[in-house]
């Protein structure tokens, strides 16, 4: 089967993103909408249709599923390690395909509506056609350094969209952080990505994943595996540095400081990438290279992954019961549910059941990416219709917004893991796989659905139950560009979860089937049902528990509304230390020493030709005089010396 | 060849000379005197040559052409030294070297 | 007697000498300068080079001089005095005249000149004639020639020079 | 009529008509015409060298379309001249930035015919050191192009102007006194096998300089050269000298003559001096480690535009030259697209800055702000342009960044392994002196009532800068063909060491 149209994918927003943006003055509202979206939907449409052929015509033979690789030579390094440009179809990417394609086109609907009358709208498609394509070379990467090179332009699309309001500097701070953070990250990334192609010889995503050449110490692939760092070996770093830069983009502890203050950017933007899709990459990333995590020295990079995954699912749900803008704590919420993603992939197994976490975590990663989407777009809705971000400014919006109100709270029982909402079979499954091979992150991710269940519907009493607030003008639903994404990803959050998708992708590429585990699903929902009761409780009608609560944990709550300091921990090492210990001296080191060294040179030789110059007079006499004296000491010299 | 008087008697007057030419020549600071002291080294310079020749080679006379040679110079470059000299003294109403500088500009 | 003749010359030229250069009117300066030149003549005389003695007076003493009297004339007052230069300048002057001196003192009375005794020739003004117009070998004829253009150059140009800006003025 | 010598001849002639011209119409004009003949001969040279390059392999020629002529017989100064894949790249980035530099003085107002007399003789020099085979006219020529420098800021420069050209013309002339020890010192070594005295370089590379004479003259030729590549620290008279430069020297300044540098390094010292090279590469490689590390640090915390720019190119450069001390293929061909890449870029950057300074008069970014709004289109250029530079992928920051980096990480001890790190860690500092200025400048609010109606940018402000776009983005999407050509180019100099 040929798949290199498939390469239209990222190339139709290309060209639409050219479009839109090499015109972004001359082109009308309206015909940018139309064009951004026409081109999405072409996008979208060729990825179903690729899904539906990988999936279910010609992927599978012989009961494992094929990879197709399409690629050409970009650059060349040396005579045998070369940048390739490609696509690579395999299941986990034909399944992000589908993930990218549904959000990205959902929210090019939902923005045509949500992003009305702005003056930089045709700016705004541009933008999210660029990170389309952006993204879905990503998702196509054939190689490492492809990878790699997308993953900077989604940085940088991430980084336009962000800063989208230029004008407000708080979006201009935040659009700068997340790009330095991400970037730093991408730092280690790209350490990994060259340590990587020098001691395994290639970048390529095939020969690196191959499980026999892995566990073949004399394949070529596998030369340097006894090179070591630091008592692990070279390609164990290279897995942990290419994981930091996952870290970055995916917002794990402690690279996570850029993702709150990412929801300065329009509101279909935090849905889109910063919930759905890049947010993401980095377990993408991971479940990419799984074969070698787990082969690599038994997997030691892979433990890293899941205690990393674990503790910031744990510390994001902790920080998001105490925030009260609503965006923030939708950015803590996907923090937190990436940590599930990342936990479940790194307690996974290869081969059989035993990869029922990879398969959990993608799961996730699919039907998170559903109904975050939603719940996002669900409060943009609510946003356009307050114009707050705060949590305390809003309340009782049941009766204005309906099909935002019932759209969200589908998507709030789905993350909460209530039956028979998607999040419900993926969360299980990640929890089974969980309690198969690590007790103690099992635990820690059980309290963490609890949390979770709780600060959500602490999040839907507050905005359409609990107190009725005064508002301005009255508040009214959103228009049907706007909701008819939502009923739409209320649907397939709904849904989503009966999909089979153990068959689908595995990470030997086998396919196997699952079930519910019972006694898991029981402990799981129990939690959920109680963190919900809770919020009820408290939520719902207007009571005084929550402050008593707050005062009670007085200390921790500071600590935990103040996102535990690390944001100022950061501050604190970049302006006072890089700036001001580092940058600054530098900078007087080259004005005063470097310079002054130079300055020092060229005025003593200023000083000196002048008092030269003294000398050059410019009087016959004292020239007269200066040579006869000379005349005379030359004299003196040979009568003394010379006999 | 003078009776009693040895060549080192003449070049030792003539070093005298010389160097009073020199000690002027430095010190003064008018024109005129500069060229004074010039010419006191110009001939004591003369005189060298021909006591040179009188007293080493008798039989030639190359050191009283020179002399003449030198003679015949300084009258030329006096002549014209005076001539820059009175044309300066119409420009800047001085002829000290010190104020002369401003030629250098 | 002709030694006798030469010290008091000797005397004379030098503390002439340096009358002159330390002289504060330019005017008694020049004077004195003319009685070294005399004095120089009157050496010239004793030495037996009777003609270059009469150069000596005809030209220096007679033309130099009389130009130099001339253009102090022009541009001082007579009783005008010079500048005298500051002390310092004086000391270390002629402090390094006196060392050049004894440097080339001592060299000349280090120095063993190979004096060629008894020789009697008289000069004649007809060999020195026949010298500078001779082209044979050793003959002057070439710088005597080049000596008159200069003389003549030198004319021409102190009268330019001299008249100064309106000849160049209507160029 | 050999078609490398018309890159001397064309500019020559250029010039002599230019002195015929009567006013700015006149000169911008045939400055342009003349801009425009030699970046078509450019063009042509590149398909002729590829088509010439297909029939005569490196291996048997390594330069190409060489021409030889005596010039000076009793020394065996020849006039020689030839290209290979390099040279014809950098003869490429040369017309561009020349041609986008008399678009971008399009208006300017003193003395036009001697500002363009000035910028085209600077030109000449640098078409004819990139053409030269033989080290006394390289040398020549080199000196050609660094005069000019001195009256183009001295006379037409702003601020501090006399200081900076004169710190300016001191060190690079410093430097090439050193330069022209070293250069004599490979002529007297370069009949070491028997052999006549000569300044060829092809000749000379083929005879084995002992190693004592290597070690003692490649600091010399290195740093003579490295001056001009800012070579810390030999880089403090980058900042002041861009700084008072008017806009078009700055672009060719910091885009091409900076490259003589590490062009000069890379053709003189390294190829002529492999033992030399390797035995002081430590040393070397340490200082610019810091250049570049120290560059970028510096340049947080500048506030002046051209100040940030300079200290942009004395970190950038040194990754030149880190790569050229590499000693590998790979580290090279980065070496060389960073240099190309860096030359599109800063041009493109102080041509930007001179479009800001031109409409605002000032350069201080506390001052400017908002410009994204009033500025649309130089701000977004100068978005692109600062994307390229900290090396995003698409742009040929990236391309040539990372052949940077792959190739220093061939080396596996511990040294290099730091030397690398390092490197590799000032594309996030990039990062923040990129994102700082765009922040504080182009976006946030306007800081100035007067920036509401600014003129905006005029066609021929634009065809400069979409002249240095094109290139940017052309080999950042698509290295291939060049990185080829280089690498092919690339195989003697490997031979050597």
């Amino acid at each position: 089967m040929d798949f290199t149209y498939t390469i239209l994918i990222p190339l139709i927003p290309l060209a639409v993103f050219l479009i839109l943006g090499l015109n972004a003055l001359k082109i009308k509202e309206n015909v940018a909408g139309i064009v951004g979206v026409l081109g999405l939907l072409a996008s979208t449409i060729l990825s179903f249709y690729t899904a539906f052929q990988y999936f279910f015509k010609v992927g599978k033979v012989d009961g494992v599923y094929q990879t197709f690789v399409e690629k050409t030579t970009w650059m060349n390094f040396t005579d045998t390690l070369a940048i390739d440009m490609g696509v690579l179809i395999d299941p986990i990417s034909v399944m992000m395909l589908v993930v990218v394609s549904t959000i990205s086109l959902m929210v090019h609907l939902y923005s045509r509506g949500y992003m009305h009358g702005d003056q930089g709208f045709t700016r705004f498609f541009a933008y999210l056609s660029l990170f389309s394509f952006s993204m879905y070379g990503l998702v196509l990467a054939t190689n490492l350094f492809q990878i790699y090179i997308f993953w900077e332009l989604v940085g940088v699309s991430s980084f336009l969209l962000i800063g989208y309001y230029y004008t407000k500097p708080s979006a201009i701070a935040a659009s700068k952080k997340a790009f330095i953070v991400t970037r730093f990250a991408d730092f280690g990334f790209l350490v990994g990505v060259i340590m990587i192609g020098f001691y395994t010889g290639t970048f390529d995503f095939v020969t690196l994943n191959d499980p026999i050449a892995l566990q073949d110490t004399a394949s070529p692939i596998m030369q340097n595996i006894g090179v070591t760092f630091m008592g692990f070996s070279v390609i164990t770093t290279a897995l942990v540095l290419i994981f930091v830069g996952g870290a970055g983009k995916s917002a794990m502890f402690p690279l996570h400081i850029w993702l709150p203050d990412a929801m300065e950017g329009p509101t279909p933007v935090s849905a889109l990438i910063h919930a759905a899709t890049m947010v993401v990459a980095g377990v993408y990333l991971v479940a990419r290279l799984f074969p070698m995590f787990h082969f690599i020295e038994g997997g030691i990079a892979l433990e890293v992954v899941a205690y990393v995954g674990g503790f910031s699912s744990l510390i994001a749900a902790v920080i998001a019961l105490t925030q009260y803008d609503i965006k923030r704590i939708l950015a803590f919420s996907t923090m937190s549910q990436i940590g599930y993603m990342m936990m479940a992939l790194g307690i996974s197994g290869y081969g059989g059941v035993e990869g029922l976490g990879f398969t959990a975590s993608m799961f996730h990663l699919f039907t998170h990416a559903m109904f975050k989407a939603l719940l996002f777009l669900g409060a943009g809705s609510v946003i356009h219709a307050v114009h707050s971000n705060v949590l305390q400014d809003m309340g009782g919006l049941r009766k204005y917004m309906p099909i935002t109100n019932i759209t969200f709270l589908i998507a709030a029982l789905a993350i909460a893991g209530v039956p028979p909402f998607a999040g419900f079979f993926s969360k299980d499954e990640i929890l089974a796989a969980a309690y198969e091979s690590n007790q103690l992150l099992f635990w820690v991710e059980w309290i963490v659905a609890g949390l979770t269940a709780f600060y959500m519907f602490r999040l839907y009493f507050g905005i359409f139950w609990g107190k009725e607030r005064v508002y301005k003008h009255a508040p009214h639903e959103s228009p049907l560009s706007m909701t008819l994404p939502l009923m739409f990803l209320a649907v397939v959050s709904a849904i989503a979860g009966l999909v089979p998708f153990s068959q689908f992708v595995s990470p030997d590429l086998v396919g196997y089937t699952t079930h519910i585990h019972m006694d898991i699903a029981a402990m799981s929902v129990g939690i959920g049902v109680l963190g919900i009761a809770i919020a009820w409780i408290m939520y719902k009608k207007e009571t005084t528990i929550a402050d008593k609560i707050t005062s009670a944990f007085g200390f921790f709550y500071k600590w935990t509304y103040n996102k535990f300091y690390i944001d100022e921990l950061y501050l604190f090492i970049t302006r006072q230390i890089i700036f001001k210990r580092i940058a600054q001296p530098f900078a007087w080191f080259d004005k005063n020493v470097v310079d002054g060294t130079m300055n020092l040179i060229g005025n003593t030789t200023v000083d000196i030709s002048k008092k030269i110059k003294g000398a050059q007079s410019g009087k016959v006499q004292d020239y007269a005089f200066a040579f006869i004296s000379g005349v005379v000491i030359v004299i003196m010299v040979f009568i003394y010396f010379m006999n | 060849m003078i009776p009693g008087v040895t060549i080192y008697e003449i070049l030792t007057v003539t070093t005298l000379l010389f160097f009073i030419g020199v000690y002027g020549f430095v010190t003064r600071k008018n024109l005129i005197s500069i060229l004074l002291s010039v010419e006191l080294m110009l001939n004591a310079v003369a005189i060298n040559f021909v006591a040179i020749n009188k007293y080493l080679y008798p039989d030639m006379l190359e050191g009283v052409y020179f002399s003449v040679f030198i003679i015949a110079v300084a009258a030329a470059e006096t002549a014209l030294a005076i001539s820059i000299i009175i044309n300066l003294y119409r420009l800047v109403t001085s002829v000290d070297v010190n104020v002369t500088e401003t030629m250098k500009h | 007697m002709e030694q006798i003749i030469f010290y008091i010359l000797s005397l004379i030229m030098v503390v002439f000498a340096i009358a002159s250069v330390t002289s504060r009117k330019i005017l008694r300066a020049v004077v004195y300068l003319l009685f070294v030149l005399i004095g120089i003549a009157g050496f010239y005389f004793l030495i037996d080079y009777n003609y270059l003695a009469a150069i000596q007076l005809t030209v220096y003493a007679g033309g130099i001089i009389v130009l130099f009297i001339f253009s102090v004339l022009l541009i001082h007052h007579i009783e005008s005095k010079l500048e005298v230069p500051s002390l310092g300048r004086r000391l270390l002057v002629g402090f390094g005249s006196l060392v050049g001196a004894s440097v080339t003192l001592f060299t000349i009375w280090s120095h063993p000149f190979n004096v060629a005794e008894n020789s009697t020739k008289a000069t004649e003004v007809a060999d020195i004639g026949r010298g500078f117009l001779s082209y044979g070998e050793g003959g002057f004829i070439l710088p005597f020639e080049v000596i008159s253009i200069l003389l003549l150059a030198a004319m021409i140009g102190a009268i330019i020079v001299a008249k100064g800006t309106r000849l160049t003025q209507k160029n | 009529m050999d078609i490398l010598s018309l890159f001397v001849i064309v500019p020559v002639l250029t010039v002599l008509i230019l002195v015929f011209a009567k006013d700015l119409k006149q000169a911008r004009t045939i400055a342009l015409i003349g801009g425009l003949v030699q970046l078509g001969m450019a063009v042509n040279l590149l398909f002729e060298y590829f088509k010439e390059r297909a029939l005569v392999p490196t291996s048997e020629s390594p330069m190409l379309f060489v021409k030889d002529y005596i010039w000076f017989e009793n020394f065996n100064i020849h006039y020689t001249i030839g290209v290979d894949g390099i040279s014809v790249a950098m003869l490429i980035l040369t017309s561009i930035v020349v041609l986008a530099g008399v678009f971008i003085s399009w208006k300017i107002k003193d003395l036009p015919k001697e500002f363009f007399v000035s910028l085209i003789v600077l030109a000449t020099g640098v078409y004819g050191f990139f053409i030269s085979i033989d080290l006394f006219t390289m040398f020549i020529f080199y000196e050609i192009a660094v005069i000019p420098m001195y009256l183009l800021i001295g006379i037409w420069g702003s601020g501090p102007r006399e200081y900076s050209a004169m710190k300016l013309t001191l060190m690079l002339m410093g430097a090439s006194a050193l330069l022209l020890v070293g250069i004599l010192g490979i002529y007297f070594n370069s009949n070491a096998d028997g052999g006549a005295l000569t300044f060829n370089i092809l000749e000379i590379a083929k005879v084995n300089i002992p190693f004592e004479a290597q070690k003692l003259f490649f600091p010399l030729t290195f740093i003579g050269f490295a001056v001009l590549g800012a070579l810390f620290p030999f880089h403090t008279w980058s900042p002041d000298g861009h700084a008072s430069a008017p806009t078009a020297v700055s672009m060719l300044h910091a885009g091409v003559l900076m490259k003589l540098g590490g062009y000069g390094i890379f053709r003189v010292a390294m190829y002529l001096l492999p033992l030399g090279a390797i035995d002081w590469s430590w040393f070397f490689i340490i200082l610019a480690v810091i250049g570049v590390v120290y560059g970028a640090l510096a340049a947080i915390r500048q506030n002046d535009l051209k100040y940030i720019n300079a200290y942009s190119s004395v970190s950038h450069l040194g990754m030149v030259l880190v790569a050229l001390l590499m000693l590998n293929k790979t580290a090279w061909n980065g070496a060389i697209l960073q240099s190309l890449s860096h030359g599109f870029m800063t041009a493109l950057f102080f041509a930007l800055i001179g479009m800001i300074y031109e409409r605002t008069h000032t350069r201080d970014i506390q001052k400017l702000g908002g410009l994204l709004k009033v500025l649309p289109f130089i701000s977004a250029v100068y978005i692109i342009g600062g994307m390229a530079s900290l090396g995003l992928p698409g742009f040929s920051g990236f391309v040539a960044e990372m052949n940077i980096f792959v190739g220093a990480f061939q080396h596996q001890d511990l040294f290099h392994r730091v030397a690398t790190i390092a490197t590799i860690s000032a594309i996030v500092v990039t990062a923040v002196y990129i994102l700082r200025v765009v922040g504080i400048m182009l976006m946030g609010p306007i800081k100035n009532e007067e920036f509401n109606d600014l003129p905006p940018s005029t066609w021929f402000e634009r065809y400069g800068l979409y002249l240095l776009l094109i290139p940017i983005i052309g080999m950042g999407m698509a290295p291939l063909w060049l990185s080829d050509m280089i690498l092919d180019s690339l195989t003697p100099f490997i031979a050597r060491f």
